[in-house]
């Protein structure tokens, strides 16, 4: 099927406005050798019912975490989103509008997005915020990107961020030209132990991707001693509960905002948020949204800065992303919202609460130790294991759980996320399950 | 609908911003009761003061947002012919079918065997998105248009770096859409322009002469940003290629060509896919997309990791691919989008497709036939799926520009087509209808169109005050730059927390 | 919110009906390919032209009821008083969950075995009801407030009938909805009137005389259709007991009293809940609704069928009860209404409800402490949810009579209050603000109700040419009975196939 | 929780403008005695998420039309519901409106109900519809109501027509005094023998319960030479392929009208239709919508007749219905406006396509047999099996079906309902698990 409303009547009449008797001479002009002579290679079209059947085969082939108790995270987490957000968010006066050229028509979205961009400033603690980006590791990248100049190229990144995010910094860099150098941390935090010349930003994941905190404001005096800037890699679930990065000096904020009004769906679409100091604002990447004033003198947004993107700068834009993630950052608002200060504070100590439980539980199963047992830490843990923590992670599949994520450098260290929803009887029969996984009790996986 | 009956203008603009509504310790969520201890985050780590997030009960964040939207056109409040946007009618089923709990409800790190449904999803949606352009492998990772030109560039170094040849430069052609050049530079190249001829299509005999060792590749749509074909297609292609470059093909035009010609047949390397155009999946404000890239066999060992791979017992993701040029996203992309994607794929089917762009480049054609002798097309050539006019005579005659004309249109029903766009056209009116418009609203449109023009004549207050249908009449964006207001601030002017 | 903002306006109203978009032979639904031999339906049966539907495009029915919803107000776009509807804020997590497949998709003829999370659903939900209201047993089967009535009219007739006394009539305050005699005479009962004395109570002494031995009940609701309490109701109920009858409760104004008091504690008998009112189940545009009914361990026996049962393994449906009524629906009610009337019961517990009825009662007394000047209250009692305030002054000074306020009131950006209900008040203005509505909304309706009253006097055009911001302004209600389109016809004017 | 905005301060500053002292003074005309002193025993208030997590454990516990294939019906039965329907007809604007008393500000709604009067019109062939009753079954009900005078108060039902609509019929009539007799239908069809004097109406089913066609317009003649009404009850699936009551000489028209737009909910809330003669629209129940003009001349919509209703007439109105199925009615309108009349044409095909070949493949199992094995059919399919009907859509159930539907006076009646969404492999599979089932095979049920 297909949903065109051309009738064959309205194509004959049209035809004869345009001049032409046929369709396919409307395609004349492509040359006979770059022709398709055949149907494409896909099934015929099918009714919606058909599709819809196929598609909820498919869903029932996947795992969901209404199935499996998860305690994954790693940017992105299971956290509840309240019903209001869909129906809001996806308002089709939303959803089927575009970038909005026209503010006369599109104030609903602009102000959305100022709304946004002020409670991300809020919660960061910084000074302005875009409209959103691709997700939490491209935020990465473009906040390295806007830290590079002619003769600081390098990019010093902490061993406590997360490898994923390093990874996507890293392909992006191919194209940048930043030398991307990684310290140590043995203690499972800490600054670098030096900031060599030519440094443009060191960056920091705070708190880290062993859910361990990190001394910012040091790393900050030690970055912008050596004439660096100060990325922090901050948590938004977090902010109710830790200091903002504005207030640790950071000079840039970027976080992975799909806790916030978007479901997991694998891992996209996310929100990435990125914000900084009024000083830096000209190179933000990305939409930004601004008050104004129309002709009668009434409230009204429009988009602003414009001459930094590239539709209007090309090759000399502070980055090349147009299409972004508009949607997830009006959820997010709505999300916010719901929130308030007190709930988003509320939702933070509960992370925090059971990822302390989780650590003393986790760490009593026999063989189980903390990565770095006397770090503080917020609601990730990390955990070293016996054995291969995919191996584990597989088994206590079976068990209905999904345990974590393996560390990517570290096959034996497990991360295990907390958010709001677990419970203590969740946690307490993860640590059993895992104590018998490791026992190699029960049933085979 | 009525001509010229108002596109919306709904509820009034004046109704402050959320942080004006509500009351301080009024509240919307709530807990459930917790039976852990509390949490032992250090004192020197805990936040001074709350971040000022609005305090309101649900029935206030109801209200605002649904008024906000009230606010707001889309594609489901009106005709949108914004050019190169393809802003389609977006299918309901795949609005409800991605929200399915099996697709929306796991996690990125879930154990291969615990999302095959989604795994099998994704590789058969790369199956089909290399059959509609003629490449042999795609990546799905990048979640927007832009993300895949830069993630194709990328693949571009890393093949011209295997045969240890470093270049320089990508050539583009002047109309090109921002994101080429803006692209090009993320990619660490230079960009080149290559001049269009008088037909606005690429000057062979310039690139003929801009092509050198130094060039790393060529990037073009086609139909061209002007919506016209590039005809000598095969002849740009063989040139680069003869030149030691790779072919980059932007996919934003690909709605005017499914069944007809692909990419590959061309002789394009790579492809990238705007999910959000083509495929209609819904990208409210300004996103989400998602940008797939497609690339010829020799290109394949480059795609991002990770990978969908297809083995005998089910599907898996694939990691380790030490030539592949890393990560484009933190996880799988924009999948949620993709699944929308793939439901439009098997809506449509080869029939369904083939019918969308034959529809697409009848209503561009049947619609700059309406406008011929109003805003006469800028270039001889047939336009594919959209096409550009100028606004340029009618302000020789009246002093009335693009823009007047575009703000009027809104006054009389409409959202205007993109202005001012391409840049190398003076008084720029693209116009991309797409196939899902009935004939009676292209009439009617156009119709539109020609009183303004009219208008601009007789009566140019019309256009010069519009639009006054509207929540906002025309907004100071230069003082927006100036003042740079970027964030709300209550009126006694305190700084954020 | 600033002050007087128009409610809504939204779209224009010209846009013609549904009938009048598309074209002939166009369509929006698709089948798969059968692959079973067709139908062999004798021709003698079949139709010979086919029904007048719409040809329409998806994209044409989805702009089409887009443009209508964004004409309507709804409490999701502003304040909406009406009284005797306790228009409040609907919980949207209740419209998500009633809609998982496992409560939308279940047929009602399944087997008990195979739909036990419905039916404990429902269970749980009648002991929660009967809870709220001090009742013994409850039906769900009601699909709304009036069938409720009509229901515990024939339990009240079945009651007596198995006691062999044929009784006549049933009792009704003069103010009562118009379901109550509505509903008598369906139950075969004749109304007779209890006037009200000067407090705008039940007039004890007057109820005395008209109770006799063909008097089957009264039916009351308290707080009564006033607003105010009838402080003397345990009285009333004794006295309609020694005389044999019965005494219903009107539960549309439950919402004043949850956790105060309930109808069996003042000596209902049986009890009707609109769960589209106090539960906040949607009932958009005029329903569906449901209107469970409770009643006192005596009238048990007549509660319709089926019912739901709890055995020791688990819950079934009982069809077989002699006693019983019978049916009052095809299958078991309005069961996805029930579902989210369940959530709400959750959501709120014990202490969320009485904090409903503190909050409901608190914002009718506030707002009408408000109006006291502008629109005097009718009657001195405190009132409880809701009140009634009269524009009788202000029609004697000014001409201007409720309904000229109300469509000011339209203009300054309110859905006005019910208008002349009840039909004993004259110029009545019943004001139901229910709990969900903040204090600074309050205040700014009573603003605009003072602004319209004032206006009544210095500049009366203002009311009587109300409402000019809406898609239409006042309509000829007279012309429409008269003309009775009660379809719609193409302009030709042919009768319908 | 509650959804209360109140802050301590609202409260505080609002009775002092009251004049009380507290919350509770504003309770003190309730009399001591009907007080309740003590909390509602019920469970405290519940986070959304939790109650959340309680609904989807509860909905887990029923086993869906998507699991289960369903051929049950009789009235409610299992149509594709097109997803641009859900959306629409949810809207916020509409779904948390209620009755249209300021027309002004609702002519969404009355637009559309406009609309869905037009296409029941359409649908009927009659002149008039109103904007929707509970269900078929009080639509029934309503419908004899219409007819019933000082001196004709039976009504002749047709034993074709569904037990459960005839069960909800008596119940009524206890409450307006109508006679509800039965005559017999030997050959699975056909009129009254003969019409008593004081006959109102007669009642048939077409197509009836069992899927068998009528000779409505015999029994019409028959009525109507008695000098009573015609009350015919349609299935309107069927109304693409069948001819409508208006053609075939009905006074009145009642349907369940479920299959358009709804979901099925456990049989609520379901849509009742009702359209009849223009000469019998003051006597309809409910509400109607007309079409006027504005005081500026331009089209709009106001509910009409409104003399017949409760809340004006009282008792003297002609039904005591008030809130009724609008959103259905929405729904409805939408749904067919999808459909369109090629769509509901082929629709029903499809229906009757399905039921020929059900009809066939069962009555071949062992055992089986058509109950009117010479009865022309359109979409249900009445069989007599070998034991108790609802012993075997038990023993069906666990092999992945919902049978049908046992006829509640006949217990080895079993009738299986067709919609356009079951396929030849699932008939296929239905006759050959019925097939085992009779003969004792397979596993224990
Ligand atoms: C021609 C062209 N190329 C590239 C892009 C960039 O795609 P995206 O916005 O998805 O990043 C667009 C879209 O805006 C476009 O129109
Ligand atoms: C006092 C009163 N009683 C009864 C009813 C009838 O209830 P329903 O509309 O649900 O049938 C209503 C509602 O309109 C009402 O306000």
């Amino acid at each position: 099927m297909d949903f065109t409303p051309h009738t064959p009547a309205d194509v004959a009449a049209m035809l004869a406005v345009v001049g032409v008797d046929s369709v396919d001479a409307l395609f004349a002009q492509i040359p006979e050798d770059v022709r398709l002579d055949r149907a494409l290679d896909l099934p015929p079209g099918a009714a919606e019912a058909e599709v819809a059947g196929a598609l909820l085969r498919l869903a029932a082939r996947n795992r969901t975490v209404d199935e499996l108790v998860c305690f994954a995270a790693g940017g992105v987490s299971d956290h509840y989103v309240p019903a209001l957000v869909g129906g809001l968010a996806g308002r089709s006066e939303f959803a089927t509008s575009y970038t909005p050229y026209q503010p006369e028509l599109s104030q609903g979205v602009l102000q959305a997005l100022f709304e946004f961009q002020t409670m991300i400033v809020e919660l960061t603690g910084m000074e302005a915020a875009n409209a959103s980006l691709y997700d939490g590791a491209t935020a990465l990248a473009e906040a390295v990107a806007m830290t590079l100049t002619a003769d600081r190229r390098t990019v010093l990144v902490s061993g406590g961020v997360d490898p994923r995010l390093v990874a996507t910094l890293r392909t992006y860099s191919a194209g940048t030209g930043a030398r991307v150098e990684t310290w140590e941390v043995p203690a499972g935090h800490g600054a670098p132990d030096a900031i060599p010349g030519g440094t443009a930003a060191v960056v920091l994941q705070h708190p880290n991707v062993y859910g361990v905190l990190e001394d910012v404001r040091a790393a900050a005096a030690a970055a912008h001693e050596a004439g660096a800037r100060l990325i922090q890699i901050f948590d938004p679930v977090s902010l109710g509960v830790l200091a903002p990065p504005g207030d640790l000096d950071a000079d840039l904020a970027v976080g992975e905002g799909q806790p916030f009004g978007s479901q997991l769906q694998f891992g996209g679409p996310n929100l990435g948020l990125l914000a900084c100091r009024m000083a830096d604002v000209r190179k933000m990447p990305g939409r930004i949204v601004g008050e104004t004033v129309d002709l009668d003198g009434r409230t009204g947004y429009v988009l602003t800065l414009q001459a930094r993107e590239q539709h209007i700068r090309r090759e000399k834009a502070t980055s090349n992303i147009c299409t972004n993630q508009t949607l997830m950052a009006l959820a997010a608002t709505i999300h916010l919202a719901w929130l308030g200060p007190e709930g988003l504070r509320e939702q933070g100590e509960r992370c925090a609460a059971a990822a302390a439980y989780a650590a003393d539980r986790l760490a009593g199963v026999p063989g189980v130790t903390r990565r770095f047992p006397d770090a503080p830490i917020f609601r990730d843990v990390a955990l070293v294991l016996p054995r291969d923590a995919d191996e584990v992670i597989d088994r206590l599949v079976d068990r209905g759980f999904l345990a974590g994520v393996a560390h990517p450098q570290e096959p034996t260290t497990l991360i295990v996320g907390l958010t709001e929803r677990r419970t203590r009887a969740e946690i307490d029969a993860l640590a059993d399950a895992t104590a018998e996984v490791l026992a190699g009790v029960g049933i085979a996986g | 609908m009525k001509r010229g009956a108002p596109v919306r203008t709904q509820g009034p603009a004046d109704g402050g911003t959320i942080f004006e509504e509500g009351a301080p310790g009024r509240r919307a969520s709530s807990f459930a009761p917790s039976d852990l201890p509390p949490a032992l985050v250090p004192e020197s780590h805990r936040r001074a003061t709350p971040p000022r997030l609005p305090e309101v009960a649900e029935i206030d964040i109801v209200r605002h947002y649904t008024r906000l939207s009230q606010m707001n056109h889309g594609v489901d409040t009106g005709f949108y012919p914004l050019g190169s946007c393809s802003m389609k009618y977006n299918p309901k089923v795949a609005e409800v079918l991605a929200q399915a709990p099996g697709f929306a409800r796991i996690h990125p790190a879930q154990p291969d065997r615990t999302v095959q449904g989604t795994l099998e999803l994704m590789w058969r949606l790369e199956r089909a998105l290399c059959e509609i352009t003629g490449m042999a492998r795609a990546t799905l990772q990048p979640p927007a248009g832009a993300c895949g030109e830069l993630t194709g560039l990328l693949m571009m170094r890393a093949y011209h770096g295997d045969r240890g040849d470093e270049r320089e430069t990508v050539l583009i052609p002047a109309a090109a859409h921002g994101t080429n050049p803006a692209s090009v530079r993320s990619g660490g190249y230079r960009a080149v322009t290559v001049p269009a001829d008088a037909r606005g299509l690429v000057d062979v005999a310039a690139l003929r002469d801009a092509l050198d060792g130094r060039v790393a590749g060529l990037m073009l749509t086609n139909p061209n940003t002007l919506g016209l074909f590039e005809r000598d297609i095969r002849t740009i292609t063989d040139l680069v290629h003869e030149a030691g470059g790779l072919v980059y093909y932007d996919g934003a035009n690909l709605n005017a060509i499914m069944g007809r010609t692909r990419p590959g047949d061309m002789g394009f390397d790579i492809v990238h896919i705007n999910t959000h155009k083509t495929f209609a999946t819904p990208h409210g404000g300004g996103g989400p997309g998602a940008g797939p890239v497609g690339v010829v066999e020799d290109l394949v060992p480059y795609l991002p990791v990770p990978r969908v791979e297809r083995t005998d017992d089910g599907y898996r993701t694939e990691d380790d691919v030490p030539s592949s040029i890393g990560r484009m996203h933190g996880f799988h992309g924009n999948v949620g989008i993709l699944v929308r994607a793939y439901i439009y794929v098997l809506l449509h089917g080869a029939d369904g497709l083939a019918r969308v762009s034959d529809h697409a480049v009848l209503n561009a054609n049947y619609l700059a036939a309406l406008l011929r002798d109003v805003f006469p097309p800028v270039y001889d050539e047939r336009p594919m799926h959209e096409f550009v006019s100028s606004a340029r005579d009618l302000k020789a005659a009246t002093g009335m520009r693009a823009t007047d004309v575009a703000k009027r249109v809104i006054d009389l029903g409409f959202h205007p087509s993109t202005v001012y766009f391409p840049l190398v056209v003076e008084e720029a009116l693209m116009v991309e209808p797409t196939e899902t418009e009935s004939r009676a609203t292209l009439e009617r449109f156009a119709d539109a169109l020609a009183q303004a023009a009219e208008e601009a004549a007789s009566d140019p207050d019309l256009l010069r005050e519009a639009p006054i249908t509207t929540p906002v009449r025309r907004l100071d964006e230069v003082r927006a730059a100036r003042e740079l207001r970027l964030s709300w601030r209550p009126a006694d002017g305190a700084a954020p927390a």
